[in-house]
């Protein structure tokens, strides 16, 4: 079966929080997600998932705080407007943008938490391995530098 | 009689349609009463503006088709201009008089104008009448 | 200078006053009214539902024959034309689905016209270019009050007039836009610049019972009779209105409003349209004073009114 | 990648929590495979790394092994990161050195597959190692902090936390625009649900503080402009000339009787009429007469002149001019309190123009037996006493079409009360409230309420007015009564409008010039609508009061000694301590395109137009890196949290 690698950021505040109570929880939820703490979802920029897709994840999953409870006031709604603004531009890249998902999980739901990682996972597991179109991804990387 | 609340397809269809004719949110309504409070024939009607939208955020389809309110209403605005949250009332009562069963009988029409009053009446008077009144 | 006017079918038939009134005050002004080639019927009333899209057809077929005139904008006077008019206007520029729908009716409208007429021009969407003015907003962005008491024959000398503006002018104001719905100041500007004095009561914006005077009487007598009762108990010599509708229920409607009402002695009703006229200079003979059933010919009396400082 | 310093020395230490972790994750394994990987000088693992002898293992190995940085692979850093940076500091290792690998509520306790999870912890701890390997050692950010206060606004609000602020030692400055302080509350006839009076309990807090020794009370003054940052604030403030030497007069009033000028008095909400050399009020603090210049004959004896020939103390001089210093502040205090809704905007309730239909603190003043019918309740156009009173609640709030959306809070209890009150004073009238709900939540407040019906017998009507009109002596109220679904018309005498709360008419520029943050409705906003509710989104500034919204005199007070207690909090230190994990700039790279100012919520970059740079005052950043995910140049990189680290963190994860 195949296992697809996922990347996960999650915020310090919130989704992190909520993976912590999922684990005192004993939820049992797919190996697959590795997380990476950063200190809100809008430190995350969209060339770190460029990044990690270039590196091997097959998806690439962002947690965040709910609308309103951000611990930087707005940082989700940052990250709101660039995911949705980056998921146009993964179609363009052939990067099918049902690879990289947003939510908003709090602290109090590590039962979320837990049933979003399994879901995606699937999700992923569907729509198979990424298949990089490099040439794509170059001209992007060149764009940027 | 006490009435049973439902929940069904087609309780939310009604909804829907009323939300859908009259562009308002319906559930906007917090029910505060300024329509009826405003309204210069509230004294006539049997069931108040505000009830009206009530019925419908109720679901009670029935109450509201067989009001005389309907044909009350003058499309003055009035209720309009002074709703905290911008519904238009007289849309939400031209929608559910759409609803109404279209082989019904016309609340008014061409045939009902008084003879005596059809030649000194306004033009727009009759075509009004008729087009809000009358399928 | 030519501008198209829109009179609608009331102002053709039953009340020609405020028609007659309104084209001789126009020609104090130097304007020429021109009324758009085969119009038709409103529809009296703008249709509130979403679906009721036909509805918006008539009133932009009149709107769109302006437009193939070269005209830019086209006045009214009748308050249920303006809000229809208006309002379908804006409807179409707001609302892409209705834009098309619309002008598909129009379409087909163009070529039966053609078949009958033998003419065959090419469709243009009708996009709402033309902009529907009442004539108090005319008379106050156009024309310039500067220029009418400039013109002024018989200035009223200050007589304390009700202006009557009832629902149609007003609201909704959103799609109205001529002023805070219950706080409004066009119609009382008007009578400042005609040399009256616009008399503050708390029904200017209150309706007058509309076609609810046919379908429910009593009502309608109620409201009218509301309306002119705090007209007169605030001083108002005569109530004024620009709807045809509201002249009927108060004007030939009076009556009837006596008699549930003992306590109300009758009040005059003017078209603003008269006032207009009178000031400016036309006679009193053409101003369709028979078409009252309260009399007003008192309100306009020959003898030099009094200086009045502007 | 670039920029990888392979000279570090990193231990990695893996912990078993007993069977916790290595029930599940094969740590062994895991600690064996660690020894390998790039810049591991030294990898073990160890039952409970958090013990005792676990942490001296720790440090005996730092030391040992000469390391210079650490991963401890254990549970949630949240636990016992500050136990490790503790052990790392005596080993005298920086804590910035140290990296917690969450291993258990993230790994073994969440998955089954012994295999997997082992897997899943040997990529978790080498991305730790990578990002450890390029691990700044930080010193937390240090600022002197200028222990002394600015409050601004003198309603209860300021005066409650200039008063605590002063009580904890500290010296505050209480700015009020006004002649005297007191505010809003002053003007209140008597309080809900207690019903104390107002100006009994407000007055002594008044003389409180202008007599507390740490107070400077700076009356007919206000805030010009604000620069510096938290701990060190520059404040001008402009002293308008009062025309009259405080300490002179001696309120022997015989100015006000020579006064020629008549001017509607603002202590009474225009009820009645003061002169334009005036006291607002008897108990006005500071105690002197103050010449308003705007209605004054023209500060001139030739025209008049009469205040300054009477004036025996000689405390009058015309020739005061406004003056502007500057004060140096470690914190603000912003209690700039609110303002009534205009009742211009109704039009459909008369517009201001029906001179018996008045709001609620036009009312105070009617009940008050300071106010100007000496607390008989008479109606302004006659002086009548009304003998049915109408009082409209929500006129202006709640209204998201044209008017306020919010509920302004305190009216349902001040309406009760006005009821109530009226009805003690009128025994025969009628009051009639129109509602929509009644909000009584809060201490004895549904009580009150309940007594303003059941002893009172006021009658409430459940239902927003439509339309009020004067018709002859009347004012007219066309309601509904949604209850019984009757339309409703009440002939009243007066009628009492419960206007919406507003921000302060003008406050809008005054909180321009401190750059503080608002919401859309102008009222201030909290650093976090839970957590941080007495501090501003910008470090250094407070909120107390209705300046943040609408609130009744207790959580006005409460609010304000907060604000106080965290300005405490703050001087307290000497010297600020900040994160030093914020985001600086890399001048060389920054092109200056001010993208990341505009992702902060803090204020804390500005552009340095002449050098074309953005500047960040590190204090101020808070480190969220919004700012860095959007900067193009990659200028802006977060200390310990650089692009390149999660870049490297990132193939480890997916890779290692």
């Amino acid at each position: 079966m195949f296992e697809p690698q996922i990347m996960s950021f999650l915020c310090k505040w919130c989704t992190s929080a909520a993976a912590d109570l999922a684990g005192t929880s004993r939820l049992h939820y797919a190996p697959n997600p590795v997380n990476l703490r950063v200190m809100c979802s809008s430190r995350v920029d969209p060339q770190h998932i460029l990044y990690a897709f270039k590196e091997g994840a097959d998806g690439v999953f962002i947690g965040g705080c709910h609308p309103g409870d951000c611990h930087y006031v707005e940082g989700n709604y940052k990250t709101l407007r660039r995911v949705t603004l980056f998921k146009r531009m993964l179609d363009d890249l052939g990067i099918d943008s049902r690879r990289l998902r947003l939510e908003w999980i709090s602290a109090a739901e590590g039962k979320k938490y837990a049933q979003v990682m399994d879901e995606f996972t699937e999700q992923i597991r569907g729509l198979g391995p990424l298949q990089l179109n490099e040439n794509a991804l170059m001209k992007e990387e060149e764009k940027d530098e | 009689m006490r009435v049973k609340l439902k929940a069904g397809p087609e309780v939310r269809k009604f909804i829907e349609r009323v939300e859908e004719l009259s562009g308002e949110n319906v559930y906007a309504c917090y029910q505060c009463g300024r329509c009826s409070a405003g309204c210069p024939v509230a004294s006539e009607m049997d069931v108040l503006p505000n009830q009206v939208i009530r019925l419908v955020q109720m679901g009670l389809a029935e109450d509201v088709l067989h009001s005389k309110t309907l044909f009350l209403c003058a499309s003055c605005f009035t209720c309009q201009s002074r709703c905290p949250k911008g519904i238009d009332m007289a849309r939400v009562m031209e929608a559910v008089r759409h609803l109404l069963d279209p082989k019904g009988a016309d609340a008014f029409g061409p045939g009902e104008i008084p003879p005596d009053l059809a030649n000194e009446l306004p033009q727009q008077v009759m075509v009004a009448l008729c087009r809000k009144f009358s399928k | 200078m030519k501008v198209h006017y829109y009179p609608g079918c009331t102002l053709k038939e039953k009340t020609t006053a405020l028609d007659v009134s309104t084209r001789e005050a126009m020609k104090c002004l130097d304007i020429e009214l021109v009324e758009p080639e085969g119009w038709t019927c409103c529809g009296a009333e703008y249709p509130l539902t979403e679906e009721k899209i036909v509805g918006l057809a008539a009133p932009l077929r009149v709107l769109r024959q302006v437009r193939e005139e070269n005209g830019d904008f086209v006045i009214t006077t009748c308050s249920f034309c303006y809000a229809v008019l208006k309002r379908a206007n804006k409807a179409i520029k707001d609302d892409p689905l209705k834009h098309k729908r619309v002008n598909a009716y129009l379409r087909d409208d163009i070529k039966i016209n053609a078949l009958t007429k033998e003419k065959t021009t090419g469709f243009e969407d009708y996009n709402g270019e033309v902009r529907v003015l009442h004539l108090l907003e005319y008379l106050r962005d156009h024309v310039g009050y500067q220029k009418i008491r400039s013109r002024l024959k018989r200035p009223f000398g200050g007589l304390p007039i009700a202006a009557y503006y009832g629902c149609r002018l007003l609201r909704p104001a959103k799609d109205m836009d001529l002023g805070e719905p219950d706080d409004p100041r066009l119609f009382e500007e008007f009578l400042e610049a005609v040399g009256a004095t616009p008399v503050d009561y708390p029904f200017k914006q209150e309706c007058c019972g509309s076609y609810l005077s046919v379908s429910l009487p009593d009502a309608a007598t109620e409201a009218s009779y509301r309306v002119l009762r705090s007209a007169r108990s605030n001083g108002a010599a005569a109530i004024t209105v620009t709807c045809p509708l509201c002249f009927y229920n108060m004007d030939r409607r009076q009556d009837k409003i006596k008699e549930a009402f003992l306590d109300f002695p009758g009040l005059p009703v003017l078209f603003f349209t008269q006032i207009l006229a009178w000031a400016l200079g036309v006679e009193k003979t053409v101003l369709g004073l028979n078409q009252h059933a309260v009399p007003a010919d008192d309100l306009f009396r020959d003898a030099p009114a009094p200086e009045v400082t502007l | 990648m670039k920029g990888q310093k392979k000279t570090k020395r990193i231990g990695v230490f893996v912990c078993h929590c007993g069977v916790n972790i290595a029930g599940v994750v094969d740590v062994e394994k895991v600690a064996k495979t660690l020894t390998d990987y790039p810049g591991v000088a030294f990898s073990t693992n160890y039952i409970y790394v958090c013990s005792d002898p676990g942490q001296q293992m720790i440090i005996d190995t730092i030391k040992e092994k000469k390391l210079d940085g650490i991963i401890v692979a254990a549970c949630s850093p949240t636990l016992h990161e500050k136990t490790f940076q503790e052990a790392a500091r005596l080993a005298g290792l920086n804590p910035y050195q140290i990296e917690i690998a969450n291993i258990r509520e993230q790994d073994s306790w969440v998955h089954v597959d012994k295999d997997k999870a082992t897997k899943k912890a040997v990529k978790i701890i080498k991305a730790h190692v990578e990002k450890a390997v390029r691990n700044e050692s930080l010193e937390p950010i240090k600022v002197e902090v200028h222990r002394r206060a600015l409050v601004i606004g003198g309603g209860i609000s300021g005066i409650q936390a200039a008063l605590d602020i002063a009580d904890h030692g500290y010296e505050v400055l209480l700015v009020e625009k006004n002649p005297s302080i007191g505010g809003k509350m002053i003007q209140l006839s008597e309080t809900f649900p207690t019903l104390d009076c107002s100006q009994c309990i407000m007055t002594p807090k008044m003389v409180e503080a202008s007599r507390h020794p740490r107070i400077k009370l700076l009356t007919y003054h206000e805030v010009e402009s604000v620069s510096g940052f938290v701990g060190n604030f520059k404040v001008r403030i402009k002293k308008k000339p009062r025309y009259v030497d405080a300490v002179l007069c001696n309120l022997c009033a015989e100015c006000e009787k020579v006064c020629p000028q008549i001017v509607p008095d603002e202590f009474n909400m225009g009820l009645s009429f003061r002169k334009a050399i005036y006291m607002p009020f008897p108990q006005a603090v500071p105690g002197t007469y103050t010449l308003d210049a705007e209605h004054c004959l023209g500060l001139n004896p030739v025209r008049c002149g009469k205040c300054k020939d009477v004036c025996e103390k000689k405390a009058i001089s015309y020739e005061m001019q406004e003056t502007i210093f500057e004060e140096e502040v470690g914190a603000i205090v912003v209690a700039t309190g609110y303002d009534l809704y205009s009742m211009q905007a109704l039009g459909e309730y008369g517009g201001e123009k029906i001179p018996d239909v008045i709001n609620g603190l036009e009312f105070e003043r009617i009940l008050s037996a300071s106010g100007p019918t000496a607390g008989i309740i008479r109606r302004p156009s006659d002086g009548k006493v009304p003998k049915s009173v109408v009082f409209v609640q929500c006129s202006g709030s709640r209204d998201t079409e044209k008017h306020n959306p919010y509920c302004s809070k305190i009216c349902c209890m001040y309406t009760a009360k006005h009821a109530m009150l009226y009805k003690h004073r009128v025994p025969d009238g009628q009051a009639i409230v129109f509602y929509i709900d009644v909000r009584t939540g809060g201490k004895a407040f549904d009580e009150f309420y309940q007594r303003t019906i059941e002893e009172d017998k006021v009658l409430y009507i459940r239902g927003k007015v439509s339309k009020i009109f004067k018709d002859g002596d009347k004012v007219v109220v066309w309601g509904v009564d949604t209850l019984t679904g009757k339309k409703v018309e009440v002939e009243a005498d007066m009628v009492v409008l419960a206007m919406a709360m507003v921000k302060a008419e003008g406050v809008g520029d005054l909180l321009r010039k401190l750059k503080i943050q608002t919401d859309i409705h102008g009222w201030l906003a909290e650093a976090h609508p839970k957590l941080r509710p007495v501090e501003s989104l910008n470090a250094g500034f407070y909120l107390a009061g209705c300046a943040h919204g609408p609130k009744d005199i207790p959580e006005a007070v409460a609010q304000a000694s907060a604000a106080a207690a965290k300005v405490g909090d703050l001087f307290a230190q000497k010297e600020l301590s900040h994160e030093p994990t914020v985001v600086p700039v890399d001048e060389d790279k920054c092109s200056g395109c001010a993208i990341c100012i505009t992702m902060c919520p803090y204020q804390a970059r500005t552009l340095d137009t002449e050098r074309g740079v953005v500047v960040v005052n590190e204090i101020l950043c808070e480190g969220c890196g919004a700012c860095a995910a959007a900067c193009p140049s990659g200028a802006a990189q977060q200390r310990n949290q650089t692009d390149d680290q999660i870049f490297s963190m990132v193939t480890a994860m997916m890779k290692g």
